[in-house]
């Protein structure tokens, strides 16, 4: 039944990693204590929530968790207690959503939730998360419910930074003065994440606009004549992969490709994307990248493949979501391993002690994540600027943090925590 | 060489409406089948032409079983039902109309097409026009030629007479007796009882489902009573449910 | 006593309604007390859809209509909820009403087509309503508590006010059950009044029903604002419950399943809508807490359909609670008619008047100024096969308006009255096809006729007792239209036609269809009819014997021409009248 | 051509001239040539997916919403046989293949179960199935980015200043042909003679010995055939995405409507104006927005006008 709703997927789906990676994937993976025994002790009831029907599958980061935890609990869990992590799924449908927080919130009585990933779910759940005072540590996120409210923290950025980036770089390297932003027309997806990168442009003299599409819409035609009209130079794809292999398909068919910058924020970092989209695009598609893109070997990327290919199943998705998904469980078990065993089945105590988290790193995040006590989390809004050619992603930027006055007070904050 | 009937029962929506009929139909012959309104006359033709399913007994044509076979194989086996109130496809010329009826013998088609036009000139004069737009008499001729179109061995004709102007009436009872003469067999329902009886051999009276009476068209005729008890019983009350 | 006969009527509880009480009762008392959260807001849910679901089951049992935008109607109803909720701080029970009335005035507005189509065009109609609702809903999405007239805010959205009473949610289902309850009663209720009795003839037929007195659009209108009505609370219920909706509920593919479902479960049945929530909404959780993949949830739902609408036509509920299900049996006052014969003098002498009647249906010629002043009590009028008998029958009853010429009877022009309010002024006919509501008792279907009169009730009653007594249909009184055999229904017909105050009465062919006695027994009905109610009976039939013998005028019309006119017996001795009406080659 | 069909006309090319004139007004004609072109070009997808619900419902009686899942998963066929690096032409026969097999199911197995139930009943069960295919196409293909493309994609001819794909053409040539052909197979062939009379009058025609079955099973290959080729365009189109695909059917149904249900050109001239008026209502500031409500208002409009004037049915529900 689920048309395109609230469907941005974002994180950077990308494929089954390459060669590179499974060669080091030898050596035992490293969870938690390490200690090789299985953790014997009462286990902490932990949730996770994701959304998976037609016509998206956001299961990928509850995967990964589940696979990091397993791989926990297989080596002395947390201080040995070893993790119990329920899984429900929204269907995209905001009834099960909230639903399924019922179920992990109240009936089950989870101290946290973990690798959440779902364009629905933290719209509906995230008054549920204050009233009930639980945090969730999120990994595919898509609206700003998921980053403007106090309960919930997600390790990936979503589109409004990505697109940021994506802005900043064609403006800086490309020489856009006047980007079309095509989003979806979701209040708190669409305009939301368009508008920032429209002010960027303002505050960088250039000028912008946006040409909305009605997810119920068949066509995307109309939407990039609307952009092409405005007389932009640049075209920012805000959507879902597989609207803005839509849009392109529908350009090449005007072949538009030399007039204008094509531009997209992380949903087109996907391997399967470059061969839909097919030769006509190579090397005129830029796309932003969250995470750190696959050719970044970095030791946590390495042991994310360890632990997916020890503890996950084969079918499981070794993408970027899987990969934000890996990190929230990571950083989680981290902070809980500093905690008072006895502390870990206070809701209240979990949540003050993921809200103390700061500073934590990974070769996968450009920044330093952390949480804190604000209304707000958006930890990570720094990535990487990709290029497709022939048949892949080339970094044509390193790490750059994007610049925009709606990260003032989150960087107001990691002064305050001496993160800068 | 008939048509026989044996112990045919036909429910319609559930309940049955028409039980244990049994009769045969010898060609050349002509069979009235009488009864009050609701006595399960049509249900027993649409029963006979695969239109209702039988919920019991057996409907054989010269020896081939036809029981519960759809209308089209019941066609093709020989027997032809015009079911009651003149119905024609309306949105379609009477040509149209014929054509659709006769595909079923697509081989001889078009003689059929032929002789049927020789039988009724009327037609033939109107082939362009749409039934829909043809007077009642006239859409109950269209309506005798479906069935014709398929050549059939054995006629089956609901309440031919019903709404007609007595002089068109006249005119169909005259086909009838053609096609009696050609070596049809054919079984009349008819309401108004004497004029059915009087072309008729045998005659048969249905109340309630169950025939009332089986015998020669001529006793009833003459005895108006025995007719009156086989309509409605003794002391007429609530007749036929 | 007639007041205790409508109470009696009116609060009458079938066994069924027994059966509905108890599993509310349970669903109140019991189920909050004993489920956890998870269960608490799947069925807070169910309860909310089988409200719902109730309201497109009522209008497709009873009146035959097909609405297939529920569901749209929820998400209005729904977001007038929210919208009201974070804009004033009005209490729950106000918003939830308003919300109610908002959409009840949408589903007003979605009538006016109904009020023209009908079957699969009414329900196409209502469909695209729905798909247009869809993308109003994804493009505006739902008030969260945001500034200006949309009120959608980005980021946190304060939480939605619950009543006092309903603050937790166990609380809050007992409140939605409640307010499910009082729907099914409201509905039921209806049904017993003179809209049920309205809507059952509207389904049978809406020539009938016009001709009946009943006001088709009014009534249609009613149904649709009923369901509307029950949508919009649904929708506010289900708001309540979750707080914040998403028009991911509310697409038009999940009005087609409501109606889809509230078929399967049994649409005539209370119960019918229970189970077509509980197909919507317990279902595929049960499937999702089993962890069965949500694409296979859709396929074991999508077969669970398929199965259900071949196996079991008349729904679930047919098959669970089918025999349980007994028409209310109310005995009929037995009236003698005090004074049998209650005509006016005055009366004796109307006179109707056709006047160069003309009429044309594209390029045919159906009536050509047909002319006549009717003076006797009993006219017959005569001719063959679509002569245009029928025609002239609905030119004056109203159904067709002529393109010239007007009808009146003691100088007052019919002309301007739709057929409904001819009816109310006391003109009466019967239909080649006795039109008589399977779903209402005898004296119902007579009832509607006199429905919108000024009578008392008392008097009503009475007038419906007579008037069966005189047509000897009193022991039959509350046997179901669908239980009468083709002469009672004639009866019963006849009984509509001369309750009240009619002051004119048409019969289109009364004989067709019947034997040799019952023409005769209903000839003498006829005859007895004028005396009766002192109205002017206007009789149309093939049978010549029988309009020789009650008929003392006669008007002979032919392809549209009246060919004679006058004393039966003069006119039927006509040769002219004879090889037109025996046919000649040309009429054929 | 009779007076009444004379003043539709008319009545029709002024709505659309001030609708037009109404969105267009004081924009370039070039922009408006732009969106005029891509409009024709979507709403010539309406009609495809309109006549090919028209053509079933004549025949058999059921406006059968699963055409566009069935569609979907011959799509979806098509794919994965490309992938597979199959000769392309077998791949779109494939795509045809499937979802006439997946109709025909339909026709032969569940359909004559509900034969005797009213229109809307036989509708809304054909959601059901559609629920089946569609679930069954999104657990054999997880999602994923994904896209089909024919050759004639990259051909192209400039109109109005937009490049149209030959695809694009082929949408608009074959839903022509449809129309026409499908005319003179009505028309002309004993088939579609028995075709006619059953979309006439379903037990008479059963009664006068036309081979019901039989009938129904070509107009079912048929739709099916019509639907696999929907299908295919609509995945090389507008997006290789089951979910969209199967629910293209609702403003199908539109388009469908602007033709009665009945006559296949009105379905295609309705289509055709759907997706001009839907395209151009992006040129206007205020209603761009809800622009693709556009062919569900027009749907509802054509059918009341239609509808006026005819007040009240005697005997029966419909």
């Amino acid at each position: 039944m689920t048309k395109l709703n609230k469907f941005n997927k974002l994180a950077i789906v990308a494929g089954i990693s390459f060669a590179g990676l499974v060669s080091q994937a030898f050596a035992d993976p490293m969870c938690g204590m390490n200690t090789g025994e299985a953790a014997t002790g009462t286990p902490i009831i932990v949730g996770g929530i994701h959304g998976n029907a037609a016509p998206g599958d956001f299961s990928a980061s509850t995967d990964a968790a589940k696979a990091y935890f397993d791989c926990v609990n297989a080596n002395g869990g947390i201080n040995g207690r070893p993790v119990d992590y329920r899984v429900e799924n929204d269907q995209w449908n905001p009834e099960l959503a909230a639903q399924a927080a019922a179920k992990l919130v109240d009936d089950a009585g989870a101290v946290a939730l973990v690798g959440n990933g779902s364009f629905m779910e933290m719209a509906v759940n995230a008054q549920t998360y204050v009233d009930k005072g639980i945090m969730v540590m999120a990994s595919a996120c898509a609206i700003s419910e998921c980053f403007e409210t106090p309960n919930i923290v997600s390790t990936n950025q979503g589109p409004l930074p990505s697109n940021l980036g994506a802005t900043q770089y064609a403006q800086e390297e490309l020489g856009a003065t006047n980007v079309a932003c095509i989003g979806l027309n979701i209040p708190n997806n669409g305009p939301w994440s368009c508008n920032e990168s429209i002010a960027l442009m303002e505050a960088r003299g250039g000028s912008g606009s946006m040409a909305l599409l009605n997810p119920g819409a068949p066509d995307v035609n109309s939407a990039l004549l609307e952009a092409i009209a405005s007389g932009a130079d640049t075209i920012l794809m805000n959507l879902p992969a597989g609207l803005a292999i839509a849009v392109l398909k529908a350009a090449e068919e005007q072949d538009l490709r030399d007039g204008y910058n094509w531009i997209a924020p992380t949903p087109l970092y996907d391997l399967s994307v470059p061969a839909a989209l097919g030769d006509y695009w190579d090397g005129a598609v830029y796309v932003n990248a969250e995470l750190a893109p696959f050719s970044v070997n970095g030791p946590d990327a390495q042991n994310f493949i360890k632990v997916m290919d020890a503890y996950a199943h084969d079918d499981d998705p070794r993408d970027t979501f899987a990969q934000s998904g890996f990190l929230s469980a990571t950083y989680f078990v981290k902070r809980m391993m500093e905690m008072d065993p006895a502390d870990m089945d206070d809701r209240a105590k979990v949540s003050d002690a993921i809200r103390s988290i700061s500073g934590y790193t990974s070769d996968l995040m450009c920044g330093p994540y952390y949480v804190g006590d604000a209304k707000f989390h958006m930890p990570n809004h720094a990535g990487y600027m990709t290029k497709i050619v022939n048949g892949g992603y080339e970094i044509v930027r390193e790490c750059y943090e994007f610049d925009s006055a709606y990260f003032a007070p989150h960087i107001a904050i990691e002064k305050e925590l001496g993160l800068r | 060489m008939s048509l026989e009937i044996t112990d045919l029962s036909v429910k319609s929506d559930g309940k049955e409406v028409v039980s244990n009929i049994t009769f045969t139909v010898n060609p050349g012959q002509i069979i009235a089948i009488l009864g009050s309104n609701g006595a399960g006359k049509s249900e027993l033709v649409l029963g006979i032409a695969g239109m209702l399913s039988a919920s019991g007994g057996r409907v054989t044509v010269d020896g081939t079983d036809i029981t519960g076979k759809s209308p089209d194989i019941v066609r093709v086996a020989g027997v032809a039902a015009v079911p009651e109130g003149h119905k024609v496809l309306t949105q379609l010329t009477v040509d149209e109309n014929l054509r659709a009826a006769g595909s079923l013998r697509w081989s001889d088609l078009e003689a059929n097409l032929l002789k049927t036009y020789k039988r009724f000139p009327e037609l033939a004069a109107r082939k362009s026009q749409l039934a829909g737009t043809l007077s009642g008499g006239q859409q109950q001729m269209v309506a005798l030629a479906h069935a014709l179109m398929s050549a059939p061995e054995y006629l089956i004709i609901d309440e031919m007479s019903l709404g007609l102007a007595p002089l068109i009436v006249k005119r169909l009872f005259g086909v009838v007796r053609e096609l009696q003469n050609q070596g049809v067999g054919i079984v009349l329902i008819e309401q108004f009882t004497d004029l059915a009886l009087s072309v008729a051999d045998q005659a048969i009276v249905l109340r309630g489902g169950q025939s009332q009476y089986i015998g020669s068209a001529s006793a009833l005729l003459s005895d108006p009573n025995l007719l009156d008890e086989a309509y409605f019983g003794a002391g007429h009350q609530r007749a036929a449910l | 006593m007639g007041v205790i006969e409508v109470n009696a009527r009116l609060f009458h509880v079938t066994p069924s309604g027994v059966a509905g009480l108890i599993f509310a009762a349970f669903a109140f008392f019991i189920v909050p007390a004993i489920v956890g959260s998870l269960w608490l807001s799947v069925f807070t849910s169910t309860a909310c859809f089988t409200l719902a679901a109730a309201g497109v089951a009522f209008m497709y049992a009873r009146l035959g209509m097909v609405s297939l935008t529920q569901v749209g109607l929820m998400g209005v109803g729904g977001w007038v909820m929210l919208r009201l909720n974070y804009a004033f701080g009005l209490p729950f029970e106000i918003n939830l009403i308003l919300a109610g009335l908002v959409t009840m005035i949408f589903g007003m507005i979605l009538a006016l087509p109904a009020l023209r189509l009908r079957g699969l065009y009414l329900a196409l109609v209502t469909l695209m309503a729905a798909g247009g609702l869809e993308i109003i809903f994804a493009t505006f999405q739902f008030p969260n508590g945001g500034g200006g007239f949309f009120g959608v805010a980005t980021g946190l959205t304060p939480s939605m006010e619950r009543p006092a009473f309903a603050i937790s949610d166990a609380a809050y289902l007992r409140y939605t059950i409640a307010v499910a309850t009082l729907g099914f009663l409201l509905i039921e209720l209806a049904r017993r009044l003179t809209p049920g009795r309205a809507w059952a003839m509207i389904r049978r037929s809406e020539a009938a029903a016009m001709s009946a007195g009943v006001n088709v659009t009014r009534y249609k209108t009613i149904a649709f604002a009923l369901s509307g009505l029950l949508a919009g609370l649904a929708g506010a219920l289900l708001a309540g419950s979750l707080g914040l909706l998403d028009g991911g509920t509310f697409r038009a593919s999940e009005s087609v399943m409501i109606f889809a479902l509230a078929v399967v479960g049994g649409a005539r049945y209370w119960l019918g809508a229970v189970i077509a929530a509980a197909l919507f909404r317990i279902m595929p959780a049960v499937l999702n807490n089993w962890g069965v993949d949500a694409d296979l949830s859709y396929v074991i739902f999508g077969a669970g359909l398929l199965h259900a609408v071949i196996t079991a036509p008349d729904g679930i509920a047919s098959q669970l609670l089918g025999k349980l299900v007994k028409r209310i049996k109310v005995t009929a006052p037995k009236i003698v008619a005090t004074s049998p014969s209650k005509a006016n003098p005055d009366a004796l002498h109307s006179t109707v008047v056709v006047d160069a009647i003309t009429v044309q249906f594209g390029g045919v010629l159906a009536l050509e100024a047909i002319s006549a002043h009717l003076t006797h009590p009993i006219s017959g009028i005569i001719g063959p096969n679509g002569a245009g008998k029928t025609t002239l029958m609905n030119v004056i009853s109203g159904f067709v308006k002529p393109n010239s010429g007007n009808i009146s009877v003691d100088g007052f022009d019919l002309g301007p009255l739709s057929p409904h309010q001819r009816s109310q002024w006391g003109l009466r006919r019967s239909f080649q096809k006795e039109e008589i509501s399977e779903d209402l008792s005898v004296t119902e279907n007579v009832r509607v006729q006199i429905d919108t009169s000024q009578m008392s009730d008392a008097n009503k009653q009475t007038e419906v007792a007579r008037a069966l007594a005189f047509v000897g249909m009193s022991e039959n009184a509350d046997v179901l239209g669908s239980e009468l055999n083709t002469f009672e229904r004639r009866l019963t017909d006849i009984a509509k036609c001369i309750v009240g105050t009619p002051k004119l009465i048409m019969f289109d062919e009364p004989a067709g269809g019947l034997s040799v006695q019952e023409t005769q027994t209903l000839g003498d009905l006829i005859l007895g009819i004028h005396s009766y109610t002192g109205a002017h009976v206007l009789l149309i039939d093939h049978d010549v014997d029988l309009i020789a013998r009650i008929c003392s005028e006669t008007l002979v019309i032919d392809f549209g021409r009246s060919i004679a006119f006058g004393s039966s017996k003069d006119v039927l001795r006509d040769p002219a009248v004879k090889a037109a009406y025996l046919g000649t080659e040309e009429t054929l | 051509m009779t007076r009444g069909s004379i003043i539709n006309l008319a009545l029709y090319v002024c709505a659309m001239t001030v609708i037009v004139l109404l969105l267009g007004w004081g924009k370039p004609s070039k922009v408006l040539g732009l969106f005029f072109v891509s409009g024709l070009a979507v709403g010539s997808l309406y009609a495809l997916g309109g006549i090919g619900l028209v053509v079933l419902y004549r025949a058999t009686g059921v406006l059968n919403l699963a055409n566009g899942a069935a569609g979907a998963a011959g799509a979806m066929t098509a794919w994965q046989m490309a992938q597979w690096n199959i000769w392309a032409p077998f791949t779109w026969l494939s795509c045809i293949l499937v979802t006439l097999v997946i109709s025909l199911a339909y026709g032969r197995f569940i359909a004559p179960r509900l034969a005797w139930r009213e229109p809307v009943v036989k509708a809304v069960s054909t959601l059901g199935f559609a629920l089946i295919i569609l679930g069954l196409v999104s657990f054999i293909w997880a999602d994923d980015p994904r896209s089909l493309s024919l050759p004639t994609d990259k051909i192209g001819v400039r109109i109005l200043g937009l490049r149209v794909t030959v695809t694009r053409l082929i949408v608009i040539g074959t839903s022509v042909t449809f129309v026409v052909g499908i005319w003179a197979y009505l028309k002309y062939t004993a088939v579609g003679l028995q075709m006619r009379s059953l979309a006439n009058d379903r037990n008479l025609s059963a009664l006068i010995g036309i081979p019901i079955l039989r009938v129904e099973t070509i107009a079912w290959v048929l739709s099916g055939v019509i639907a696999g080729f929907t299908g295919l365009m609509f995945g090389d189109l507008i997006r290789l995405e089951p979910t969209v695909i199967t629910f293209m059917v609702i403003p199908s149904i539109a388009a469908a409507i602007c033709g009665r249900l009945e006559h296949l050109s009105l379905v295609l001239v309705g289509g055709l104006s759907m997706g001009v008026i839907e395209s151009l209502l992006t040129l206007s500031p205020l209603l761009k927005g809800v622009r693709p409500v556009a062919p569900f208002v027009i749907a509802a409009l054509v059918l009341l006008y239609y509808q006026r004037g005819n007040r009240l049915t005697f005997g029966g529900g419909n």
